[in-house]
């Protein structure tokens, strides 16, 4: 099952991994939390879901996103 | 009489604003005024700081290095001005936002929940406003009438509620002490 | 688990200082990503421009040198005949490429030098606050055309593929964009395209690259992808001009 | 007393160009003056005059050179590496004595530098940093209220003499704010009289011709040395500087620009302690002050000389000091800042010296 | 007995100082003939460059500028946007024009500035003695190529006005040639068309004229024009290649 | 002695240049040193290596620095407005401590000027022309025999030292002929070893980077300081001049290049007469070689500066001395050229003033 | 009757007014003489032929000719 | 010993090569020389000239005010260098082109009619080599043998038949006196 990690201290909270990038939309900003440098960072909403294409971290322009498998 | 100024934080969080605001206010009631933003070595994002000096003498040097008084919005900005202020000077920080604890002994340390009480008056990025209001209640360097005329001057584009709510957050950052 | 996908050893592990949504990281991202693929890291040199990318001689982890505004493609130049075995490329906005730095763009183009020049086209001078670039749209606003670009006092904008496929000399021009994953998939192939050419000795290759620039656009990342879809493509049309790979055959 | 605006240094000099009656701008982007191009696209549709962001710096000076050619108050404003780029336009206005106004609003340097405020193209402004001997006014504000009010003088200048002028600031004074008063009434271009040199088409006329060359032989060196005659009147009637509490020094700073306000908070808290520390903050560059700083150097035995640079001015304070006095020295290459406090220690280590 | 053709009144008497059968010559006498016959003598400023035509100045009966090698469209725009009623031209060679100005002109074009640009095709650096041009015809001895010019390190020539027909800005684009007679009444047509529309507020032309340079061709003037007709308007087509005004219709 | 061959001096220049092991030439033609880069289009041909007539003297210069980053023996050579588009890449060079030759054969300025010989350039080149806080090392050649050799001592000194180098000469020098022996034995470029600073990919080890900033606060002023202390140990160590009866002297004539020729030829006439006259030649313009001076004006009361400018050398005399000796000028500008007589007629009035 | 006047001391005798440029062909460089810049000038050979074209003139780039009626 | 020349006349005329043969033939004698070339300021056609300096020392300038020898081959160079000429010192000219009579009675002025020699030799254009060997005649600066290695070395990838012809045309000017 892939997996997805979110470097929370990288990430910029941009948005751009959350809008129509994942097939399965399970990627959102965190409503909640900011990091350090004052982002919202991006959250998997249910991993469970995730199937492991890439293409959150392909939009990443930190990359802010590392996918396992 | 000469005060010097650090105001520091994010790029989003008003910082140069803030600086302005206060200048304006020195203007206002006939003060010399100087004020110079420093983005910092890096062009985008990270910390932001300006720097204001108000004086009833001729200003020599807008350069500040040891401010009489720093407000602090976010927690490296912290790290970075806490140092170098001037024994006996003032220290406000941003409580809602900065976790640790300032450490100096020799100056005034005056924690605020500003953004917390921003969010309470329904924005949070005036919680520069609330320090601003705290500040000069605690400073007396110049009177919250110059400060809200000075916003309003800052923003001159900006809708009437929103100059609205800024007074508001002066004041309530005013009513604090 | 194995990482599929992750900062690749192309880019140096430093935070890139580029605004939140900002293309110059996606384009980073996939050159880091090829220096590894196509195992060249170890013979690359890259050219740092003066733009919001000045400091991509810090990200890309190969050796780099940052140059006076504009004159990347001299640079390149440069260090091209002196180091013919190595791959050469410069990293250019559109102010750097397209404004101060026309004549070495025309020049290097028309020499048809074996180099790869990766253009960033974000249709505005990002790093100095968002004044007109030479390809920002007409109508388009700056800190410098407030009321929208006014074409009759501040002239049309420079397509550069096009304006390069006028000259003899290039080998390959192609237009993509870093706004959605299929773009971006094809930038990376493009950008390939064309460090395998310069491999090959084929000569000059420039891959324009429609990128986001959120701040100085004033809008929102998100906003601002879907505003290289719906209007800047259209002006911009995306596409290969020209490949004489493909005329040979 | 108008009332005062708190202005940014760069808003100010544009306030300042138009209020002398410029109406061409031309200029290419550059930290840290962006704000005097961004303000001046605005500020130049509402009074009907003309802004072009350029291609490059290059193509600045010379649409300045064509504009002010053809009878306009022209202006650009650019930091260090711009300016490096307008050495060769500069040259040849300098030559063909045309009258135009460059700002450098310097940075930090060699090279791309940083966006710091610098003072370390002082050499490339006094000793024409282009080829061939000419030079340019240059004058150095130190507050917003001169950013304001140094555009007009360097018109009027420039045009008295048909020589190009240059305000030579820095990042500080670029982008910090203070109030100004706008003095004086603004000058309306179409008020400005023909000159006799300007190319308006020859209707009537014989035609007249611009240029920088004179193919006949030695007539170059004529014009030259005709040229080195308007220097000697400029040298002579032109020199402009600030003096404060100079009557009673034994130590004499000599500081412009950025480097003359901090130097001044220097001397406060020198004054404070009861030292005799005066400033002279030279207000043009070229003309260099001489005369004043000649005099002062028969009576003060030590100068320190504070510029934000590893020592440029200081060659000409040397040149006019002669060795008379004792010279001293705080540098801040690199976009690096002098502090108040570091001006009293260094007084303090001269006087302990005495 | 009535002068039919003579020394027009829009060229100064001072001969000029070209070698003997330079093409420089006849566009003068062209561009002088126009300035009486369209009676814009007095309201005409002309922009000289650096190149053989540096003393252009001397040479044209009306308000002159000598300016910095390349810069011309640059110093062109400032006059025309200061005097906008006055005709303003400059007069360029290759060097000037497609080399150290190649920004300028590009740029100048873009913005379809309302001035014209007639340049002095002639394939070659006269002033500073037959070096290499960006419009040396591959193969053509220089004295920067004396075995011709090798398009692989030299790089290929500059077809000027094909390369500024890619842009949006320009209004009329026409490439002429003084050989022979013929040509020379169809240069004269060019320029006044040029100027023409200038004075009707159109924007921007450029007229490209292939011109004898004898002297550094290190041929006869003679042998010079004929080079013209069999070799180099083969490599730079005579004819129009833009002309707004005739697409508006 | 070898054989000696009549040359041009601006092909001995090129020669001197494929002699020093240099194989990286781009230039862009200007008069009076065309006969350098065609000379060199030939003979890089011939030896295998890089000739590249640029589109610009901007492509030039910034070429020199991708051929020098990437380990090359780079030069370019052009003259004086083409030198004036150089200085913002020069900066750029210099603060990135790249190795690189300029030729500067300079001409009559300022503009267009003319293609005369002229020494007005010496400002430019010595006080840095460009922004920020720089020097360039200036190497001044007086016969076409400097001219051969001073491209080896200005591409050791500018590797030695990690800094650009300029040779700075004039259209007499570049243009007339005088027999030059070849000394020395050619560098094959292939045996000049490989320096840590290369860029050359990075097969093997970290990557490399070179730039001319630094982000870090701070930072940049150090580096800057640095390279202050690089100046000062050029300043030390690399003085380099020729004296001509200096020992006897009680008049000195101090000139450089083409004017030290003429003002030799004016010494002969004054030691005919009996006159003590003597006559330093600055080799390096910076450093300049001040020691000597320095000694010398504390014996020699009268100082002829000859110079074909207004006087820009001059200045850096008068910094030597301090007003210990009084300074005479004879000036040229505009190509103008000084003549033995003449000097001799000043070292008259001179003598009868004394 | 149309009549050519050579300016004799302008003329650079480049010949290109001698070359298929007159349709009557009347025009020669004098072989005999030389200006004071060292050209032989062009001349007329047989003035009574020239029909006023002015193609002669047209073609110098000097010019050096001028063409009367 | 030092000899300051001037040899001035039309683009064409082979002035410079004059100028670098005698150079050369001085060379090949151990003597010292120097050759500097000036095109005038018209870039474009007008009058050349050169100016060397042969001499037993080392060469101090090179640039040549008054000459001790002119070489003269047209009327405007007449016009300019007469009056320059060293009282004392030598006027050669090409009596064929130059129409003038020069005036000056201090210089010693010798008429060559080099162009008609030159054509009876077949080629006008070789008028400069029978000045020269005239010249060395003259002032016996340097051997003929000199010169003709000079001139061989000069055109060195002329033909054979031109080199000759060469000679004999400085022969042709040697044996006039
Ligand atoms: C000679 C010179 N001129 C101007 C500048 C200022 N400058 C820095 S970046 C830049 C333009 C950046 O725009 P672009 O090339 O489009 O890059 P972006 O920031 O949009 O990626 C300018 C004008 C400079 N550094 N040097
Ligand atoms: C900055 C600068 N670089 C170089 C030169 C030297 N230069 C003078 S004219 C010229 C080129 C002339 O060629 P072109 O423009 O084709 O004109 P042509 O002489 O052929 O008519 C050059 C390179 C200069 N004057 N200024
Ligand atoms: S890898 Fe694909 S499916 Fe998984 S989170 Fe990323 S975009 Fe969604
Ligand atoms: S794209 Fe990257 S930086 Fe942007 S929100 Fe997603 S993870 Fe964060
Ligand atoms: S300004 Fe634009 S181009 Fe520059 S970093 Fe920000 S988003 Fe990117
Ligand atoms: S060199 Fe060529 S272009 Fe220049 S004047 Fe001579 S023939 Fe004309
Ligand atoms: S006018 Fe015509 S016919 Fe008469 S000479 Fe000239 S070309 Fe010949
Ligand atoms: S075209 Fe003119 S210059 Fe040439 S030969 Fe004829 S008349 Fe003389
Ligand atoms: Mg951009
Ligand atoms: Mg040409």
């Amino acid at each position: 099952m892939p997996e997805v990690k979110i470097l929370e201290e990288v990430c910029k909270g941009c948005g751009l991994c959350c809008d129509n990038v994942c097939p399965v939309g399970i990627l959102r900003l965190a409503p909640d939390r900011i990091n350090s440098s004052g982002y919202h960072p991006a959250e998997i909403t249910d991993m469970s879901k995730c199937i492991g294409c890439g293409y959150c971290y392909m939009t990443c322009p930190e990359p802010a996103i590392e996918v396992y498998k | 009489m000469t005060k010097e100024f650090i105001i520091a934080g994010f790029g989003g969080q008003g910082i140069v604003s803030s600086g302005i605001i206060l200048a304006y206010a020195g203007l206002f009631e006939n003060l010399n005024v100087t004020f110079f933003p420093s983005y910092g070595a890096e062009m985008r994002g990270g910390t932001a700081n300006c720097q204001v000096v108000v004086s009833d003498e001729k200003i020599a040097s807008p350069v500040v290095v040891n401010p009489d008084i720093v407000i602090i919005m976010n927690e490296p900005s912290l790290l970075k001005f806490e140092p170098v202020v001037k024994p006996g000077g003032m220290l406000f920080f941003n409580q809602t936002l900065i976790k640790s604890k300032p450490a100096r002994k020799d100056v005034e340390i005056i924690p605020i929940e500003a953004n917390k009480i921003a969010e309470e008056l329904g924005q949070g990025r005036i919680a520069n406003m609330v320090m601003l209001g705290a500040m000069v209640k605690k400073t007396k360097m110049v009177s919250i009438e110059s400060m809200k005329k000075a916003q309003r001057k800052r923003f001159e584009r900006a809708s009437e509620e929103q100059l609205a709510l800024n007074d508001r957050a002066l004041e309530r950052g005013y009513a604090l002490f | 688990m194995k990482l599929l996908f992750g900062r690749p050893a192309g880019l140096t592990d430093i935070n890139q200082r580029y605004c939140p949504g900002c293309g110059h990281g996606i384009v980073h991202r996939l050159i880091g990503e090829l220096l590894v693929e196509m195992n060249i890291r170890e013979k690359t040199i890259g050219v740092a421009p003066v733009g919001c990318s000045v400091f991509a001689d810090e990200y890309f982890n190969c050796d780099m040198i940052q140059v006076p505004h504009g004159r990347a493609p001299a640079v390149a130049t440069g260090i091209k005949r002196t180091r013919p075995d190595c791959m050469v490329f410069t990293y250019q906005g559109d102010g750097d490429l397209a404004a101060i730095g026309t004549a070495e763009m025309i020049h290097v183009a028309a020499r048809n030098e074996n180099i790869t020049i990766i253009f960033i086209n974000n249709a505005i001078y990002g790093m100095t606050g968002g004044q007109l670039a030479p390809t920002t749209l007409p109508g388009m606003r700056s800190t410098t055309s407030v009321k929208g670009r006014d074409v009759v006092t501040q002239g049309y904008p420079i397509k550069v593929c096009e304006l390069l496929n006028a000259l003899d000399g290039p080998y390959y021009l192609e237009r993509v964009a870093v706004d959605i994953p299929r773009n971006i998939i094809k930038t990376k192939k493009a950008i390939k395209t064309a460090f395998q050419y310069q491999l090959d000795n084929k000569g000059f290759s420039l891959i324009e690259i429609l990128s986001m620039c959120p701040t100085g656009w004033g809008v929102t990342p998100v906003q601002a992808k879907k505003w290289i879809a719906e209007v800047m493509a259209n002006y911009y049309p995306l596409g290969e001009l020209r490949n004489r790979a493909k005329e040979a055959k | 007393m108008a009332e005062k605006e708190l202005m940014y240094g760069n808003h100010a000099l544009v306030e300042g160009v138009i209020h002398a009656g410029c109406r061409f701008f031309a200029g290419y982007p550059i930290t840290p003056q962006n704000e005097s191009p961004e303000y001046m696209s605005i500020r130049m549709n509402e009074v009907g005059g003309v802004f072009l962001q350029t291609e490059s710096e290059i193509a600045a000076i010379n649409m300045l050179f064509g504009a002010a050619a053809a009878g306009a108050r022209a202006m650009t404003s650019s930091s260090s590496p711009g300016i490096s780029l307008m050495q060769e336009g500069l040259s040849y206005i300098a030559g063909a004595d045309v009258p135009v106004l460059v700002v450098n609003i310097a940075r930090g340097g060699p090279g791309l530098g940083n966006i710091a405020p610098a003072q370390s193209d002082y050499f490339q402004a006094v000793k024409s940093g282009g080829h061939g001997d000419y030079h340019t006014i240059v004058l150095a504000p130190n507050s917003v209220q001169e950013m304001f009010e140094f555009p007009r003088l360097a018109f009027e200048l420039a045009e008295k003499y048909r020589n190009p002028a240059l305000i030579l600031a820095d990042g500080l004074l670029g982008q910090m704010m203070e109030p100004v008063e706008i003095k004086g009434e603004p000058i309306d271009p179409k008020t400005l009289p023909e000159q006799d040199w300007w190319l308006t088409g020859c209707k009537g006329r014989e035609k007249r011709v611009i240029r920088s060359y004179d193919l006949r032989p030695g007539k170059l060196e004529e014009w030259n040395w005709r040229r080195w005659e308007k220097y000697q009147k400029i040298l002579k009637n032109e020199q402009r500087y600030e003096d404060i509490k100079i009557d009673d020094a034994d130590i004499l700073i000599v500081a412009y620009g950025t480097s003359a306000r901090v130097a001044e908070a220097g001397l406060r808290i020198a004054r404070q302690k009861g030292l005799k520390v005066g400033l002279l903050r030279p207000i043009t560059l070229w003309p260099f002050p001489s005369d004043i700083l000649s005099e002062l150097s028969k009576r003060i035995e030590d100068i320190l000389v504070v510029e934000m640079s590893l020592g440029q001015m200081i060659e000409d304070v040397k040149l006019v000091v002669e060795g008379r006095s004792k010279i001293h020295f705080i540098g801040h290459p690199g976009g690096g800042l002098p502090n108040a406090q570091e001006i009293y220690n260094k007084i303090l280590e001269i006087r302990s010296k005495k």
